[in-house]
Protein backbone atom coordinates (compact mmCIF):
# COMPACT_ATOMS: atom_id res chain seq x y z
CA UNK A 1 0.00 0.00 0.00
CA UNK A 2 1.28 3.42 -0.84
CA UNK A 3 0.77 6.21 1.65
CA UNK A 4 1.14 8.98 -0.92
CA UNK A 5 -1.47 7.73 -3.38
CA UNK A 6 -4.08 7.03 -0.76
CA UNK A 7 -3.66 10.43 0.86
CA UNK A 8 -4.05 12.06 -2.58
CA UNK A 9 -7.23 10.05 -3.06
CA UNK A 10 -8.40 11.26 0.34
CA UNK A 11 -7.84 14.88 -0.66
CA UNK A 12 -9.88 14.40 -3.85
CA UNK A 13 -12.60 12.73 -1.81
CA UNK A 14 -12.69 15.79 0.44
CA UNK A 15 -13.02 17.95 -2.67
CA UNK A 16 -16.03 15.85 -3.68
CA UNK A 17 -17.54 16.52 -0.28
CA UNK A 18 -16.92 20.23 -0.81
CA UNK A 19 -18.44 20.05 -4.29
CA UNK A 20 -21.67 18.84 -2.74
CA UNK A 21 -22.32 22.40 -1.66
CA UNK A 22 -22.71 23.34 -5.34
CA UNK A 23 -25.30 20.60 -5.81
CA UNK A 24 -27.17 21.65 -2.71
CA UNK A 25 -27.12 25.39 -3.31
CA UNK A 26 -26.71 25.64 -7.09
CA UNK A 27 -29.17 28.21 -8.31
CA UNK A 28 -29.99 26.54 -11.63
CA UNK A 29 -30.42 22.92 -12.58
CA UNK A 30 -27.40 23.14 -14.89
CA UNK A 31 -25.13 24.01 -11.96
CA UNK A 32 -26.26 20.92 -10.12
CA UNK A 33 -25.72 18.70 -13.14
CA UNK A 34 -22.25 20.12 -13.73
CA UNK A 35 -21.33 19.42 -10.11
CA UNK A 36 -22.43 15.81 -10.56
CA UNK A 37 -20.29 15.67 -13.67
CA UNK A 38 -17.34 16.96 -11.66
CA UNK A 39 -17.95 14.14 -9.19
CA UNK A 40 -17.61 11.67 -12.04
CA UNK A 41 -14.25 13.13 -13.02
CA UNK A 42 -13.09 13.11 -9.39
CA UNK A 43 -14.23 9.51 -9.12
CA UNK A 44 -12.03 8.57 -12.08
CA UNK A 45 -9.07 10.28 -10.41
CA UNK A 46 -9.71 8.54 -7.09
CA UNK A 47 -10.00 5.16 -8.78
CA UNK A 48 -6.73 5.64 -10.66
CA UNK A 49 -4.96 6.67 -7.46
CA UNK A 50 -6.43 3.75 -5.54
CA UNK A 51 -5.44 1.36 -8.32
CA UNK A 52 -1.87 2.44 -7.75
CA UNK A 53 -2.22 2.67 -3.97
CA UNK A 54 -3.97 -0.65 -3.37
CA UNK A 55 -2.13 -2.49 -6.18
CA UNK A 56 -5.32 -3.58 -7.94
CA UNK A 57 -5.32 -3.41 -11.71
CA UNK A 58 -9.06 -4.07 -12.01
CA UNK A 59 -9.80 -0.59 -10.73
CA UNK A 60 -8.57 0.80 -14.05
CA UNK A 61 -11.52 -0.91 -15.75
CA UNK A 62 -13.91 0.66 -13.27
CA UNK A 63 -12.38 4.05 -13.99
CA UNK A 64 -12.94 3.43 -17.70
CA UNK A 65 -16.60 2.55 -17.06
CA UNK A 66 -16.96 5.77 -15.08
CA UNK A 67 -15.44 7.82 -17.86
CA UNK A 68 -17.58 6.15 -20.54
CA UNK A 69 -20.90 6.33 -18.76
CA UNK A 70 -20.55 9.65 -16.94
CA UNK A 71 -21.65 11.49 -20.06
CA UNK A 72 -25.00 9.65 -20.18
CA UNK A 73 -26.71 11.57 -17.40
CA UNK A 74 -25.55 14.90 -18.77
CA UNK A 75 -26.70 14.09 -22.29
CA UNK A 76 -30.10 13.06 -20.97
CA UNK A 77 -30.27 16.25 -18.97
CA UNK A 78 -29.31 18.42 -21.95
CA UNK A 79 -31.92 16.82 -24.17
CA UNK A 80 -34.48 17.32 -21.47
CA UNK A 81 -33.64 20.97 -20.76
CA UNK A 82 -33.69 21.65 -24.46
CA UNK A 83 -37.17 20.22 -24.72
CA UNK A 84 -38.31 22.58 -22.03
CA UNK A 85 -36.86 25.68 -23.62
CA UNK A 86 -37.78 25.07 -27.23
CA UNK A 87 -41.42 24.80 -26.30
CA UNK A 88 -42.32 21.37 -27.58
CA UNK A 89 -46.09 21.11 -27.46
CA UNK A 90 -47.15 19.40 -24.28
CA UNK A 91 -50.24 17.42 -23.70
CA UNK B 1 -36.75 15.19 5.78
CA UNK B 2 -39.79 16.51 4.03
CA UNK B 3 -41.76 15.22 6.93
CA UNK B 4 -40.32 17.94 9.07
CA UNK B 5 -41.54 20.75 6.87
CA UNK B 6 -45.01 19.26 6.66
CA UNK B 7 -44.93 18.75 10.39
CA UNK B 8 -44.13 22.39 10.93
CA UNK B 9 -46.92 23.41 8.66
CA UNK B 10 -49.65 21.39 10.23
CA UNK B 11 -49.16 21.08 13.93
CA UNK B 12 -46.20 20.81 16.16
CA UNK B 13 -46.63 17.06 16.74
CA UNK B 14 -48.17 14.75 14.24
CA UNK B 15 -49.07 11.71 16.38
CA UNK B 16 -48.79 9.19 13.53
CA UNK B 17 -45.39 10.48 12.51
CA UNK B 18 -44.27 10.44 16.11
CA UNK B 19 -45.33 6.81 16.39
CA UNK B 20 -43.43 5.96 13.20
CA UNK B 21 -40.39 7.75 14.53
CA UNK B 22 -40.56 5.82 17.79
CA UNK B 23 -40.88 2.48 15.99
CA UNK B 24 -37.96 3.35 13.74
CA UNK B 25 -35.77 4.27 16.70
CA UNK B 26 -36.69 0.96 18.28
CA UNK B 27 -35.83 -0.88 15.06
CA UNK B 28 -32.51 0.97 14.86
CA UNK B 29 -31.61 -0.14 18.37
CA UNK B 30 -32.44 -3.75 17.51
CA UNK B 31 -30.41 -3.68 14.31
CA UNK B 32 -27.41 -2.08 16.03
CA UNK B 33 -27.48 -4.98 18.48
CA UNK B 34 -27.45 -7.39 15.54
CA UNK B 35 -24.55 -5.59 13.88
CA UNK B 36 -22.53 -5.52 17.09
CA UNK B 37 -23.12 -9.25 17.53
CA UNK B 38 -22.00 -10.16 13.99
CA UNK B 39 -18.65 -11.91 13.76
CA UNK B 40 -17.88 -11.01 10.11
CA UNK B 41 -17.06 -14.40 8.71
CA UNK B 42 -18.97 -13.97 5.46
CA UNK B 43 -21.40 -16.66 4.35
CA UNK B 44 -19.08 -19.43 5.49
CA UNK B 45 -19.03 -20.82 1.96
CA UNK B 46 -15.75 -19.18 0.94
CA UNK B 47 -13.64 -22.27 1.63
CA UNK B 48 -15.98 -24.49 -0.38
CA UNK B 49 -15.83 -22.09 -3.32
CA UNK B 50 -12.03 -22.05 -3.15
CA UNK B 51 -11.91 -25.85 -3.03
CA UNK B 52 -14.03 -26.39 -6.12
CA UNK B 53 -12.66 -23.42 -8.06
CA UNK B 54 -10.66 -25.65 -10.42
CA UNK B 55 -13.75 -27.58 -11.47
CA UNK B 56 -15.81 -24.48 -12.27
CA UNK B 57 -14.11 -23.70 -15.58
CA UNK B 58 -13.38 -20.05 -14.75
CA UNK B 59 -10.73 -18.44 -12.60
CA UNK B 60 -12.79 -15.65 -11.07
CA UNK B 61 -14.61 -16.88 -7.93
CA UNK B 62 -17.54 -14.48 -8.34
CA UNK B 63 -18.22 -15.64 -11.89
CA UNK B 64 -17.88 -19.24 -10.74
CA UNK B 65 -20.50 -18.70 -8.04
CA UNK B 66 -22.81 -16.80 -10.36
CA UNK B 67 -22.81 -19.12 -13.33
CA UNK B 68 -21.74 -22.48 -12.02
CA UNK B 69 -22.32 -23.07 -8.31
CA UNK B 70 -25.49 -21.00 -8.11
CA UNK B 71 -26.37 -21.14 -11.79
CA UNK B 72 -30.07 -21.76 -11.22
CA UNK B 73 -30.18 -18.49 -9.29
CA UNK B 74 -28.79 -16.52 -12.20
CA UNK B 75 -31.06 -18.36 -14.63
CA UNK B 76 -34.09 -17.24 -12.66
CA UNK B 77 -32.70 -13.73 -12.38
CA UNK B 78 -32.41 -13.40 -16.15
CA UNK B 79 -36.06 -14.46 -16.27
CA UNK B 80 -36.88 -11.76 -13.72
CA UNK B 81 -35.29 -9.14 -15.97
CA UNK B 82 -37.38 -10.42 -18.87
CA UNK B 83 -40.48 -10.18 -16.71
CA UNK B 84 -39.64 -6.55 -15.95
CA UNK B 85 -39.61 -5.80 -19.69
CA UNK B 86 -42.90 -7.67 -20.12
CA UNK B 87 -44.35 -5.60 -17.30
CA UNK B 88 -43.21 -2.32 -18.80
CA UNK B 89 -44.43 -3.26 -22.27
CA UNK B 90 -47.82 -4.25 -20.97
CA UNK B 91 -48.20 -0.95 -19.12
CA UNK B 92 -47.68 1.65 -21.79
CA UNK B 93 -46.39 2.57 -25.21
CA UNK B 94 -42.99 4.20 -25.57
CA UNK B 95 -43.43 7.98 -25.61
CA UNK B 96 -41.90 8.87 -28.96
CA UNK B 97 -42.26 12.59 -29.62
CA UNK B 98 -44.17 13.48 -32.77
CA UNK B 99 -41.49 15.88 -33.93
CA UNK B 100 -38.17 14.57 -32.60
CA UNK B 101 -35.45 17.16 -32.22
CA UNK B 102 -32.55 16.35 -34.49
CA UNK B 103 -29.31 15.79 -32.58
CA UNK B 104 -26.74 18.51 -33.07
CA UNK B 105 -23.28 17.93 -34.57
CA UNK B 106 -21.55 17.75 -31.19
CA UNK B 107 -23.99 15.18 -29.94
CA UNK B 108 -23.64 13.12 -33.11
CA UNK B 109 -19.87 13.21 -32.67
CA UNK B 110 -20.23 12.07 -29.06
CA UNK B 111 -22.46 9.19 -30.11
CA UNK B 112 -20.09 8.20 -32.90
CA UNK B 113 -17.10 8.24 -30.57
CA UNK B 114 -18.60 6.73 -27.45
CA UNK B 115 -21.11 4.14 -28.63
CA UNK B 116 -18.63 1.85 -30.46
CA UNK B 117 -16.20 2.15 -27.55
CA UNK B 118 -18.92 1.15 -25.12
CA UNK B 119 -19.92 -1.88 -27.20
CA UNK B 120 -16.29 -2.94 -27.53
CA UNK B 121 -15.67 -2.47 -23.83
CA UNK B 122 -18.79 -4.41 -22.89
CA UNK B 123 -17.61 -7.47 -24.78
CA UNK B 124 -14.16 -7.02 -23.28
CA UNK B 125 -15.78 -7.09 -19.84
CA UNK B 126 -17.66 -10.29 -20.70
CA UNK B 127 -14.45 -11.92 -21.84
CA UNK B 128 -12.59 -10.66 -18.81
CA UNK B 129 -15.20 -12.09 -16.46
CA UNK B 130 -13.56 -15.51 -16.62
CA UNK B 131 -10.38 -14.42 -14.85
CA UNK B 132 -10.78 -10.92 -13.39
CA UNK B 133 -13.68 -8.67 -12.42
CA UNK B 134 -16.39 -8.51 -15.04
CA UNK B 135 -19.01 -10.76 -16.51
CA UNK B 136 -22.43 -10.83 -18.07
CA UNK B 137 -24.04 -8.25 -15.80
CA UNK B 138 -21.29 -5.66 -16.05
CA UNK B 139 -20.91 -6.15 -19.79
CA UNK B 140 -24.66 -6.02 -20.25
CA UNK B 141 -24.84 -2.82 -18.22
CA UNK B 142 -22.23 -1.09 -20.39
CA UNK B 143 -23.98 -2.38 -23.53
CA UNK B 144 -27.22 -0.98 -22.14
CA UNK B 145 -25.41 2.33 -21.67
CA UNK B 146 -24.51 2.35 -25.36
CA UNK B 147 -28.14 1.65 -26.31
CA UNK B 148 -29.38 4.38 -23.96
CA UNK B 149 -26.90 6.82 -25.51
CA UNK B 150 -28.37 6.11 -28.94
CA UNK B 151 -31.94 6.21 -27.64
CA UNK B 152 -31.52 9.54 -25.91
CA UNK B 153 -30.02 11.09 -29.02
CA UNK B 154 -33.20 10.10 -30.90
CA UNK B 155 -31.29 8.92 -33.93
CA UNK B 156 -33.75 8.87 -36.81
CA UNK B 157 -32.93 5.39 -38.10
CA UNK B 158 -33.52 3.87 -34.69
CA UNK B 159 -37.29 3.93 -34.98
CA UNK B 160 -37.34 2.11 -38.31
CA UNK B 161 -35.78 -1.05 -36.93
CA UNK B 162 -38.34 -3.82 -36.67
CA UNK B 163 -39.05 -4.82 -33.11
CA UNK B 164 -38.67 -8.47 -34.15
CA UNK B 165 -34.89 -8.17 -33.79
CA UNK B 166 -35.37 -6.57 -30.40
CA UNK B 167 -37.54 -9.45 -29.24
CA UNK B 168 -35.04 -12.02 -30.50
CA UNK B 169 -32.21 -10.22 -28.71
CA UNK B 170 -34.20 -9.95 -25.49
CA UNK B 171 -34.95 -13.65 -25.53
CA UNK B 172 -31.45 -14.79 -26.51
CA UNK B 173 -30.04 -14.80 -22.98
CA UNK B 174 -32.80 -16.74 -21.23
CA UNK B 175 -33.21 -19.12 -24.15
CA UNK B 176 -29.50 -19.95 -24.43
CA UNK B 177 -29.27 -20.38 -20.66
CA UNK B 178 -32.35 -22.59 -20.58
CA UNK B 179 -31.14 -24.56 -23.59
CA UNK B 180 -27.81 -25.26 -21.92
CA UNK B 181 -29.60 -26.22 -18.71
CA UNK B 182 -31.82 -28.71 -20.54
CA UNK B 183 -28.82 -30.02 -22.47
CA UNK B 184 -27.15 -30.64 -19.13
CA UNK B 185 -30.17 -32.64 -17.99
CA UNK B 186 -29.97 -34.73 -21.13
CA UNK B 187 -26.22 -35.29 -20.94
CA UNK B 188 -25.52 -35.43 -17.20
CA UNK B 189 -28.88 -36.02 -15.62
CA UNK B 190 -28.87 -32.87 -13.45
CA UNK B 191 -29.89 -29.28 -14.11
CA UNK B 192 -26.91 -27.04 -14.94
CA UNK B 193 -24.35 -29.79 -14.26
CA UNK B 194 -22.02 -28.80 -17.08
CA UNK B 195 -19.95 -31.49 -18.81
CA UNK B 196 -16.39 -31.00 -17.59
CA UNK B 197 -14.62 -30.68 -20.94
CA UNK B 198 -17.00 -28.03 -22.31
CA UNK B 199 -17.57 -25.96 -19.22
CA UNK B 200 -15.42 -22.94 -20.14
CA UNK B 201 -16.93 -22.59 -23.61
CA UNK B 202 -20.47 -23.07 -22.35
CA UNK B 203 -20.03 -20.43 -19.67
CA UNK B 204 -18.65 -17.94 -22.19
CA UNK B 205 -21.56 -18.67 -24.55
CA UNK B 206 -24.10 -18.15 -21.78
CA UNK B 207 -22.39 -14.97 -20.63
CA UNK B 208 -22.33 -13.44 -24.11
CA UNK B 209 -25.99 -14.20 -24.76
CA UNK B 210 -26.98 -12.92 -21.31
CA UNK B 211 -24.96 -9.73 -21.77
CA UNK B 212 -26.74 -8.97 -25.05
CA UNK B 213 -30.12 -9.63 -23.52
CA UNK B 214 -29.38 -7.62 -20.36
CA UNK B 215 -28.18 -4.67 -22.42
CA UNK B 216 -31.34 -4.72 -24.53
CA UNK B 217 -33.43 -5.13 -21.37
CA UNK B 218 -31.95 -2.00 -19.86
CA UNK B 219 -32.50 -0.12 -23.12
CA UNK B 220 -36.16 -1.23 -23.20
CA UNK B 221 -36.62 -0.19 -19.59
CA UNK B 222 -35.18 3.21 -20.44
CA UNK B 223 -37.37 3.60 -23.52
CA UNK B 224 -40.29 3.15 -21.15
CA UNK B 225 -42.91 1.26 -23.11
CA UNK B 226 -43.51 -1.15 -25.93
CA UNK B 227 -42.21 -0.27 -29.38
CA UNK B 228 -44.41 1.21 -32.02
CA UNK B 229 -44.76 -1.73 -34.38
CA UNK B 230 -46.58 -4.00 -32.02
CA UNK B 231 -46.80 -7.54 -33.32
CA UNK B 232 -50.12 -8.11 -31.56
CA UNK B 233 -52.19 -5.16 -32.63
CA UNK B 234 -50.55 -3.96 -35.82
CA UNK B 235 -50.14 -0.22 -36.18
CA UNK B 236 -52.70 1.58 -34.12
CA UNK B 237 -52.35 5.12 -33.19
CA UNK C 1 -12.89 -5.61 12.19
CA UNK C 2 -13.25 -1.86 12.73
CA UNK C 3 -13.76 -1.35 9.00
CA UNK C 4 -16.43 -4.02 8.79
CA UNK C 5 -18.23 -2.46 11.72
CA UNK C 6 -17.97 1.03 10.23
CA UNK C 7 -19.42 0.05 6.88
CA UNK C 8 -22.15 -2.11 8.45
CA UNK C 9 -23.24 0.77 10.64
CA UNK C 10 -23.25 3.05 7.58
CA UNK C 11 -25.41 0.53 5.74
CA UNK C 12 -27.73 0.31 8.73
CA UNK C 13 -28.15 4.08 8.87
CA UNK C 14 -28.85 4.18 5.13
CA UNK C 15 -31.51 1.50 5.55
CA UNK C 16 -33.15 3.36 8.42
CA UNK C 17 -33.11 6.68 6.56
CA UNK C 18 -34.64 5.07 3.50
CA UNK C 19 -37.31 3.38 5.59
CA UNK C 20 -38.31 6.60 7.30
CA UNK C 21 -38.41 8.54 4.03
CA UNK C 22 -40.45 5.75 2.45
CA UNK C 23 -43.07 6.16 5.15
CA UNK C 24 -42.95 9.92 5.60
CA UNK C 25 -42.67 11.25 2.02
CA UNK C 26 -45.58 11.23 -0.36
CA UNK C 27 -44.10 11.94 -3.77
CA UNK C 28 -43.80 8.66 -5.74
CA UNK C 29 -40.35 9.47 -7.13
CA UNK C 30 -39.08 10.13 -3.62
CA UNK C 31 -40.51 6.81 -2.48
CA UNK C 32 -38.64 5.05 -5.27
CA UNK C 33 -35.44 6.85 -4.28
CA UNK C 34 -36.00 5.80 -0.68
CA UNK C 35 -36.39 2.16 -1.67
CA UNK C 36 -33.15 2.42 -3.61
CA UNK C 37 -31.36 3.84 -0.60
CA UNK C 38 -32.73 1.02 1.55
CA UNK C 39 -31.52 -1.58 -0.93
CA UNK C 40 -28.08 0.02 -1.00
CA UNK C 41 -27.90 -0.14 2.78
CA UNK C 42 -28.68 -3.85 2.74
CA UNK C 43 -26.05 -4.44 0.07
CA UNK C 44 -23.50 -2.52 2.07
CA UNK C 45 -24.14 -4.65 5.16
CA UNK C 46 -23.90 -7.85 3.10
CA UNK C 47 -20.59 -6.85 1.52
CA UNK C 48 -19.21 -5.57 4.81
CA UNK C 49 -19.74 -8.98 6.45
CA UNK C 50 -17.51 -10.55 3.80
CA UNK C 51 -14.72 -7.96 3.86
CA UNK C 52 -11.23 -8.90 4.97
CA UNK C 53 -8.15 -6.74 4.95
CA UNK C 54 -5.57 -7.08 2.24
CA UNK C 55 -3.37 -10.01 3.15
CA UNK C 56 -5.86 -11.49 5.59
CA UNK C 57 -6.99 -14.18 3.17
CA UNK C 58 -9.47 -14.72 0.39
CA UNK C 59 -12.73 -12.78 0.41
CA UNK C 60 -15.91 -14.81 0.42
CA UNK C 61 -17.37 -14.46 -3.09
CA UNK C 62 -20.91 -15.65 -2.32
CA UNK C 63 -22.19 -12.32 -0.86
CA UNK C 64 -20.57 -10.53 -3.79
CA UNK C 65 -22.48 -12.65 -6.27
CA UNK C 66 -25.71 -12.11 -4.36
CA UNK C 67 -25.23 -8.34 -4.25
CA UNK C 68 -24.35 -8.28 -7.94
CA UNK C 69 -27.64 -9.92 -8.88
CA UNK C 70 -29.38 -7.72 -6.34
CA UNK C 71 -28.10 -4.52 -7.94
CA UNK C 72 -29.25 -5.54 -11.41
CA UNK C 73 -32.66 -6.60 -10.13
CA UNK C 74 -33.06 -3.39 -8.12
CA UNK C 75 -32.34 -1.29 -11.22
CA UNK C 76 -34.95 -3.14 -13.24
CA UNK C 77 -37.44 -2.89 -10.39
CA UNK C 78 -36.72 0.83 -10.19
CA UNK C 79 -37.41 1.24 -13.89
CA UNK C 80 -40.68 -0.68 -13.61
CA UNK C 81 -41.71 1.39 -10.60
CA UNK C 82 -40.91 4.62 -12.45
CA UNK C 83 -43.08 3.61 -15.41
CA UNK C 84 -45.85 2.62 -12.99
CA UNK C 85 -45.60 6.01 -11.26
CA UNK C 86 -45.81 7.78 -14.63
CA UNK C 87 -48.86 5.74 -15.57
CA UNK C 88 -50.53 6.42 -12.25
CA UNK C 89 -49.94 10.11 -12.62
CA UNK C 90 -51.20 10.07 -16.23
CA UNK C 91 -54.42 8.31 -15.39
CA UNK C 92 -55.11 10.21 -12.19
CA UNK C 93 -54.32 13.46 -13.92
CA UNK C 94 -56.65 12.69 -16.79
CA UNK C 95 -59.49 11.70 -14.50
CA UNK C 96 -58.91 14.80 -12.43
CA UNK C 97 -59.03 17.11 -15.45
CA UNK C 98 -62.12 15.34 -16.76
CA UNK C 99 -63.73 15.74 -13.41
CA UNK C 100 -62.88 19.41 -13.41
CA UNK C 101 -64.32 19.84 -16.87
CA UNK C 102 -67.51 18.09 -15.84
CA UNK C 103 -67.75 20.25 -12.79
CA UNK C 104 -67.27 23.32 -14.88
CA UNK C 105 -69.87 22.43 -17.53
CA UNK C 106 -72.25 21.34 -14.82
CA UNK C 107 -71.86 24.69 -13.15
CA UNK C 108 -72.30 26.45 -16.50
CA UNK C 109 -75.60 24.71 -17.17
CA UNK D 1 0.49 1.00 9.88
CA UNK D 2 0.57 4.51 8.51
CA UNK D 3 -1.38 3.57 5.39
CA UNK D 4 -3.80 1.58 7.51
CA UNK D 5 -4.72 4.65 9.54
CA UNK D 6 -5.06 6.81 6.44
CA UNK D 7 -7.38 4.17 4.98
CA UNK D 8 -9.52 4.44 8.10
CA UNK D 9 -9.71 8.20 7.61
CA UNK D 10 -10.69 7.55 3.99
CA UNK D 11 -13.44 5.19 5.19
CA UNK D 12 -14.80 7.69 7.66
CA UNK D 13 -14.88 10.53 5.14
CA UNK D 14 -16.49 8.28 2.52
CA UNK D 15 -19.20 6.97 4.84
CA UNK D 16 -20.02 10.35 6.31
CA UNK D 17 -20.29 11.85 2.81
CA UNK D 18 -22.56 8.98 1.79
CA UNK D 19 -24.81 9.48 4.77
CA UNK D 20 -24.92 13.23 4.25
CA UNK D 21 -25.80 12.72 0.59
CA UNK D 22 -28.58 10.27 1.45
CA UNK D 23 -29.98 12.58 4.10
CA UNK D 24 -30.01 15.61 1.80
CA UNK D 25 -31.43 13.49 -1.02
CA UNK D 26 -34.34 12.30 1.05
CA UNK D 27 -35.24 15.60 2.65
CA UNK D 28 -34.66 18.10 -0.18
CA UNK D 29 -37.86 19.62 -1.48
CA UNK D 30 -36.68 19.90 -5.06
CA UNK D 31 -37.07 16.49 -6.66
CA UNK D 32 -34.61 17.30 -9.44
CA UNK D 33 -31.99 18.04 -6.81
CA UNK D 34 -32.74 14.70 -5.21
CA UNK D 35 -32.17 12.96 -8.54
CA UNK D 36 -28.80 14.67 -9.06
CA UNK D 37 -27.84 13.76 -5.51
CA UNK D 38 -28.82 10.17 -6.26
CA UNK D 39 -26.48 10.10 -9.26
CA UNK D 40 -23.56 11.23 -7.12
CA UNK D 41 -24.68 8.82 -4.40
CA UNK D 42 -24.31 5.91 -6.83
CA UNK D 43 -20.90 7.19 -7.77
CA UNK D 44 -19.69 7.25 -4.19
CA UNK D 45 -21.21 3.83 -3.60
CA UNK D 46 -18.97 2.51 -6.36
CA UNK D 47 -16.01 3.92 -4.43
CA UNK D 48 -17.27 2.18 -1.30
CA UNK D 49 -17.44 -1.15 -3.12
CA UNK D 50 -13.88 -0.59 -4.32
CA UNK D 51 -12.83 0.02 -0.74
CA UNK D 52 -14.60 -3.17 0.33
CA UNK D 53 -12.46 -5.06 -2.23
CA UNK D 54 -15.46 -6.01 -4.34
CA UNK D 55 -14.43 -4.94 -7.86
CA UNK D 56 -17.21 -6.94 -9.55
CA UNK D 57 -19.86 -5.15 -7.58
CA UNK D 58 -18.08 -1.84 -8.13
CA UNK D 59 -18.15 -2.37 -11.90
CA UNK D 60 -21.85 -3.13 -11.85
CA UNK D 61 -22.58 -0.16 -9.60
CA UNK D 62 -20.47 2.19 -11.73
CA UNK D 63 -22.37 1.15 -14.84
CA UNK D 64 -25.85 0.88 -13.33
CA UNK D 65 -25.94 3.13 -10.30
CA UNK D 66 -23.83 5.99 -11.58
CA UNK D 67 -24.51 5.58 -15.30
CA UNK D 68 -27.99 4.27 -16.02
CA UNK D 69 -30.25 5.09 -13.08
CA UNK D 70 -29.60 8.79 -13.56
CA UNK D 71 -31.01 8.89 -17.10
CA UNK D 72 -33.86 6.62 -15.99
CA UNK D 73 -34.92 9.04 -13.27
CA UNK D 74 -34.36 12.10 -15.44
CA UNK D 75 -36.53 10.78 -18.26
CA UNK D 76 -39.23 9.70 -15.82
CA UNK D 77 -39.10 13.16 -14.27
CA UNK D 78 -39.52 14.76 -17.67
CA UNK D 79 -42.42 12.48 -18.44
CA UNK D 80 -44.14 13.44 -15.21
CA UNK D 81 -43.36 17.12 -15.59
CA UNK D 82 -44.85 17.21 -19.02
CA UNK D 83 -48.12 16.31 -17.35
CA UNK D 84 -47.71 18.69 -14.46
CA UNK D 85 -46.64 21.91 -16.02
CA UNK D 86 -47.43 24.22 -13.16
CA UNK D 87 -46.57 21.97 -10.22
CA UNK D 88 -42.99 21.69 -11.32
CA UNK D 89 -40.58 19.71 -9.15
CA UNK D 90 -42.07 20.71 -5.84
CA UNK D 91 -42.59 17.88 -3.46
CA UNK D 92 -45.01 19.43 -1.04
CA UNK D 93 -48.40 17.86 -1.23
CA UNK D 94 -49.93 20.38 1.11
CA UNK D 95 -49.41 23.14 -1.40
CA UNK D 96 -50.92 21.03 -4.16
CA UNK D 97 -53.93 20.24 -2.07
CA UNK D 98 -54.48 23.83 -1.11
CA UNK D 99 -54.07 24.82 -4.77
CA UNK D 100 -56.66 22.32 -5.84
CA UNK D 101 -59.16 23.28 -3.22
CA UNK D 102 -58.59 26.89 -4.15
CA UNK D 103 -59.17 26.09 -7.83
CA UNK D 104 -62.39 24.22 -7.19
CA UNK D 105 -63.57 26.95 -4.87
CA UNK D 106 -62.92 29.55 -7.53
CA UNK D 107 -64.82 27.50 -10.06
CA UNK D 108 -67.69 27.05 -7.70
CA UNK D 109 -67.72 30.78 -7.22
CA UNK D 110 -67.88 31.19 -10.98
Amino acid sequence: MSYLHISCALIILCSIAAGMIRILSGPTAADRMMAAQLFGTCGVAILLLLAKGMDTIVLLDIALVFALLAALATITFVRRAWHEQSGVPRR
Amino acid sequence: MTARSTQNKRKRFDPVLLLVLLLIVFLTGLLVQVILATDYLGSGLGDDVARFQDLSGVESPVTAVLLNFRGYDTLLEVMVLLMAVVGVWSLTRAPFPKKPIEPGPIQLAVVRLLAPLMVLFSFYLVWQGSHLAGGAFQGGAVLGGACVLMLVSELPWLKNISSRFLRIGLLSGPLVFLGVAILCIVLQGTLLDYPQEWVGTLLLLIETACAVSIGLTLACLFAGGRPKDDLSGGRKR
Amino acid sequence: MITNMLYSLGGLLLFIMGLFALIACSHPLRKILAVNVMATGVFLILIATAYKQAGAGEIDPVPHAMVLTGIVVSVSVTALALILACRVQETSNRSLSQQRKNDFTGAGE
Amino acid sequence: MMSYSILTVFDIVLISTLLWLAWKMLRSEDIFKAVVLFISFGLLMALAWVRMRAPDVALAEAALGAGLTGPLFLSALRRMERLHKDERRVDIDEERKSDRTLDTKQKEAL
